[in-house]
């Protein structure tokens, strides 16, 4: 169930190019947070801003001190309510919605896997949860990470403090693989895999298709993380939504993103 | 009566609702959906998203963009259809005790028919609400809501089906919507519904393309409620039918507006979503706010405009 | 031509205006009062507020009130008469070289004729808009706007009278724009200007009153800016005449939105107040962006939507 | 001529109830403005506020260091724009249109005169710049200031300290005469004067109207600064007009209180 709260802003920090962090104080929903929900985020006042946004719950902490108070979002400033957004302080307050969705499922724990993130620019924010929740095993995810230009592989560093091997691509070859994250992933599914393999992806709609489409073809299992306009996010306005296709690959029905997802098996969506 | 205020609202055929607050088809679901926000009995009414005979699985995405104080919609009525309704949703709605107004959608007379047959033999519906006005589809909806003489026909095609009160839901894109509410009582209308949505468009100018598939889409929020209020002004002055006031409502003094202007009840639409609990939050509001006025019936609020 | 990207637009008649942004009626004075602010010269034109035979006091006040991202007007056409204007304004403007498209507005056709003829004696006109779509007077503007064979007969009567180019503006309060557009252009109309204000009204829940004096006001500002591109995109794909697009322009962005549905040049109007330069900076932002989107010439963005 | 600039919020503070002062670095309009004109309060961005909002030039200061470089607002908080404005603090920037208007004019300085400001309730705002602007000669001026309580009746002291002689009433009797602003006038004008008089007044339509009434009534000169909704503030949008009458006192014609006011002479115009 999802909690409605008005929220403090805690931290707001830039870590890249119209890159930031913003930490707010919702104990419930960071309590109640799985890897891979979302959350909607306003306003207090329905005047100053009609329609909620979603963001990813990038991360809850602090996590030492027993249940979580804080969730974090990372965001990229893309139009007018992100730019707003990252004008707030600590203090202020904003509405949020959550936590929605349905995130990632993991395998049982029965055995070794292989965990392959991919991120493309600032789909990174899906996935510091998903370390977070794997504990211990993070050891066994590798995080594929693409971006224009070095400065934008924002929290790079916070993954390989945590045991994820991490690879990186750029388009200007300012940081690891010159060229794109599809291409880590291409390399990787041709080396044997050290368990059972699982890909789950997040970032631009052209990188899903590929990422879906290289699985499919290795008949990997891969999670898609989509993102799609939302009024509400859950569940009652049908505006976020996606077409599904039935096992024949055609069109089955029109399914709902912020309910039904935002995390599909690529074999029901094509991005 | 709640807090020393009457609430009760009779909105014709004998229809008395415990508030004048509902929820607008399509923005509050099957209602359902809205329990972790909202005790349903506490609302005056649900209208529930428009249903068709057959399921209808809507517009290709995107489909909402927002809009400087409102938001564009293309949903194109995809629903569950009657059959699915009646089996799963309205047998939850009935058992919780909700009030329950129907929004009928078809692209034919023979399907808005159709549907309130389906539904006649069904329990725990307090309205109809024929939705004339749907800019967001091909056929049917707009097209009935554009055409007095079409409109009257299919109205008394319906009401001579059902002894429900029935009521017909305007779309505010004509030259004169005072006529288009004449022709819905003509057709044996109980009350009439206004507005639905404005059509609208937003271009991405970077892709140089409509930013929703389907090219229009409705526009609704407080960027129409001068516009709506105006309508119900209108039709208020025009003739003698209840009228449900809708568009852009968001705090009580919204409600007040619609019901100074002509209107016995009100419908919340597009701010549900920005705050699921505000339906109910608005029954409340308007108590105080009658209270803090010396109201003590919401009735003494309509048409109540000095002259 | 301007910082490498052709400005020049043809709207019609011959009539080659130096770039497509100008300035709507009603918000822009009778252009003297900008000049402050903004060097006239370097618009396409100024639509002075409208025109009637005989100067009127126009509605009492209050006349104005703020909606959310919109206001409503009922200024009711106050003005200082044709025979004032060509005596006190005209003059001060063609000593400026200004662009000057004059807002005509009267009760009947006769009205309409007279003021034309007035204005046939002088120099320095670019254009005539016939205003067919007040809703702020009682009588003329709005009634011609929504009837299609009063249209035509109105525009052919002025028609007659001049060789000048005419513009006809129309009313978006009807059910079908496209069909008006079809009326002027057969009545001879060489471009349609669209839209005109929404009807629109706000109350004041304190004294139980309208807010205006006049009941009712006309919504403009960017709430109305979704109708307004879809009405100019609805017109487009009807008919093969001129557009003028009006309604809640801001920024070059949204200029560039109303060219793609459709429009040859633009009015500026709510924007005006609150940024008294804001037309002139739009001719530079227009520029920017085309020289930043690789546009040469703007009339490559005339309805150029990827269909 | 009017300037319209980007000025930055230096001060901030709350006078009283929901009354607030506001200080902007505008210089231009600081060195230009005179008692009785006013600007129009806008933000930088457009979307955030469609139609700015009138507010008298209250203040200009410091007057010492040469030419003023900041105009002061007093405000009252009554709907969305001056809430949103009382949130504003030292750094945000406000748009700002002005000098605006005609404002009081003063008989030549050729003899003792008794000036006869009356204020009610946030009228006050528009008479500090007078005081300041009569300089020496502000002890030829005497302040009828009424308000609904004490709390409310904001700045009195800083006119007592410039010599202006200060009458006070309120609806509640907490301070003053207990009663009406305008039974203060109405007993002044009673007594012998002490030269020429005129009367100044501010304040709310039915104060405005007693006031004309009173002074026409004895012949005194009399001037009112009304308000009306305003859209542009600089003459063109028509929006802010009242009726004008003439000698005979009937309907003569609109009058804009923008730019052919805000100051009337109580025989123009019926408040
Ligand atoms: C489930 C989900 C999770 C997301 N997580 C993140 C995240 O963690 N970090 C991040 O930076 N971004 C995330 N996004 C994208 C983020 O929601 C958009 O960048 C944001 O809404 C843009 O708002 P804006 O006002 O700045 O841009 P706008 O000016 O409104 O529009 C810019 C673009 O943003 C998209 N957009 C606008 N409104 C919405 C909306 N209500 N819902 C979805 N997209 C919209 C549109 O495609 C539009 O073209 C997520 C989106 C979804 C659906
Ligand atoms: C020449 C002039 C000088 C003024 N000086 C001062 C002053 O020094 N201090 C002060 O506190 N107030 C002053 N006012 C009044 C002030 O402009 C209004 O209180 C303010 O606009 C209210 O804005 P709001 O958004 O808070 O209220 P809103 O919610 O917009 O409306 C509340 C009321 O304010 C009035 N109002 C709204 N918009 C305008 C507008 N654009 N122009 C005029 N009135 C409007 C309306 O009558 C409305 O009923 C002045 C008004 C005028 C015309
Ligand atoms: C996403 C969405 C879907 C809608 N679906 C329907 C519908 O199925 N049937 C209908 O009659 N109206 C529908 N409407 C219109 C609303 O019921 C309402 O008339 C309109 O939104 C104006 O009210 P508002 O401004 O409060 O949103 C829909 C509106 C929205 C925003
Ligand atoms: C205060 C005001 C006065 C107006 N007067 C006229 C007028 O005299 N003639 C006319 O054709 N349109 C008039 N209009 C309409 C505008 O020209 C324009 O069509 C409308 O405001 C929509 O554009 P906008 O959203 O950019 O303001 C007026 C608009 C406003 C706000
Ligand atoms: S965002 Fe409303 S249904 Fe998904
Ligand atoms: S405020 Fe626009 S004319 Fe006075």
């Amino acid at each position: 169930m999802p909690f409605d709260v008005i929220a403090a802003v805690t931290d707001q920090r830039e870590l890249g190019p119209d890159t930031w962090l913003l930490a707010l104080d919702a104990p419930q929903i960071a309590a109640a947070a799985r890897a891979g929900e979302f959350v909607m985020l306003g306003l207090p006042e329905i005047d100053r801003m009609l329609i909620r946004r979603p963001f990813s719950i990038a991360r809850v902490g602090p996590a030492e001190a027993g249940a979580p108070r804080t969730i974090e979002i990372v965001y990229k400033v893309f139009g007018s309510r992100t730019a707003m957004f990252s004008t707030l302080r600590p203090g202020a307050k904003m509405s949020v919605l959550g936590p929605l969705g349905r995130g990632f499922w993991l395998p049982e724990p029965d055995g070794p896997r292989e965990l392959l993130l991919v991120a493309g620019g600032i789909g990174i924010a899906i996935f510091p949860l998903l370390v977070q929740q794997l504990g211990a095993r993070a050891g066994e995810a590798s995080l594929l990470y693409g971006a224009r230009t070095a400065a934008e592989l924002v929290l790079r560093d916070w993954f390989a403090e945590r045991g994820v091997a991490v690879e990186l691509a750029t388009d200007d070859g300012s940081a690891g693989h010159h060229g794109m994250v599809t291409d880590l992933l291409e390399a990787r599914l041709a080396r044997p895999a050290r368990g059972r393999r699982l890909v789950m992806a997040c970032g631009p709609t052209p990188m899903l298709r590929a990422v879906g489409d290289l699985a499919m073809a290795r008949e990997v299992p891969c999670q898609l993380a989509l993102e799609e306009t939302m009024a509400c996010g859950f569940g009652v306005c049908l505006g976020c939504v996606v077409p599904r296709r039935n096992p024949e690959g055609e069109f089955d029905r029109f399914v709902r993103v912020c309910t039904e997802g935002p995390v599909f098996d690529a074999r029901e969506v094509a991005p | 009566m709640s807090g020393g205020v009457r609430t009760e609202v009779d909105v014709g055929r004998g229809l008395v609702l415990r508030n004048p607050i509902l929820t607008a088809s399509g923005t509050f679901g099957y209602g359902l959906e809205y329990e972790p926000f909202v005790d349903l009995t506490a609302l005056g009414g649900i209208v529930v998203k428009g249903i068709s005979p057959a399921p209808r699985a809507g517009n290709p995405p995107p489909r909402i963009v927002e809009t400087p104080s409102g938001m564009l919609n293309a949903i194109g009525l995809q629903n569950v259809g009657v059959e699915r309704f009646v089996r799963e949703k309205l047998p939850a709605l009935r058992e919780r005790g909700a009030v329950v107004i129907v929004n009928v959608f078809g692209s034919s007379e023979a399907d808005y028919v159709a549907v309130v047959e389906a539904l006649e033999r069904e329990q725990g519906i307090a309205a109809y609400e024929l939705n004339l006005s749907c800019p967001n589809v091909d056929k049917g909806g707009l097209a009935f809501g554009r055409d007095p003489d079409a409109m009257r026909a299919l109205t008394r095609a319906v009401r001579e089906r059902t002894g429900r009160p029935l009521w017909v839901k305007l779309t505010p894109n004509v030259t004169d919507i005072a006529e288009m509410a004449r022709a819905a009582r003509d057709g044996g209308a109980d009350a009439v519904s206004l507005v639905n949505t404005y059509v609208g468009m937003v271009i991405d100018v970077e892709r140089r393309r409509p930013v929703l598939a389907r090219r229009t889409g409705g526009l609704s929020g407080p960027a129409i409620r001068p516009l709506a209020v105006a309508a119900v002004d209108q039709v208020h002055r025009a003739i003698d039918l209840p009228i449900i006031g809708i568009g852009g409502i968001t705090c009580a003094r919204d409600v007040v507006e619609f019901m100074l202007a002509g209107a016995r009840a009100v419908q919340v639409g597009t701010a549900n979503y920005n705050d699921p609990a505000i339906a109910q939050k608005l029954v409340d509001e308007l108590v105080s706010w009658c209270r803090a006025h010396g109201v003590g019936d919401v009735n003494e609020l309509v048409g109540a405009l000095e002259e």
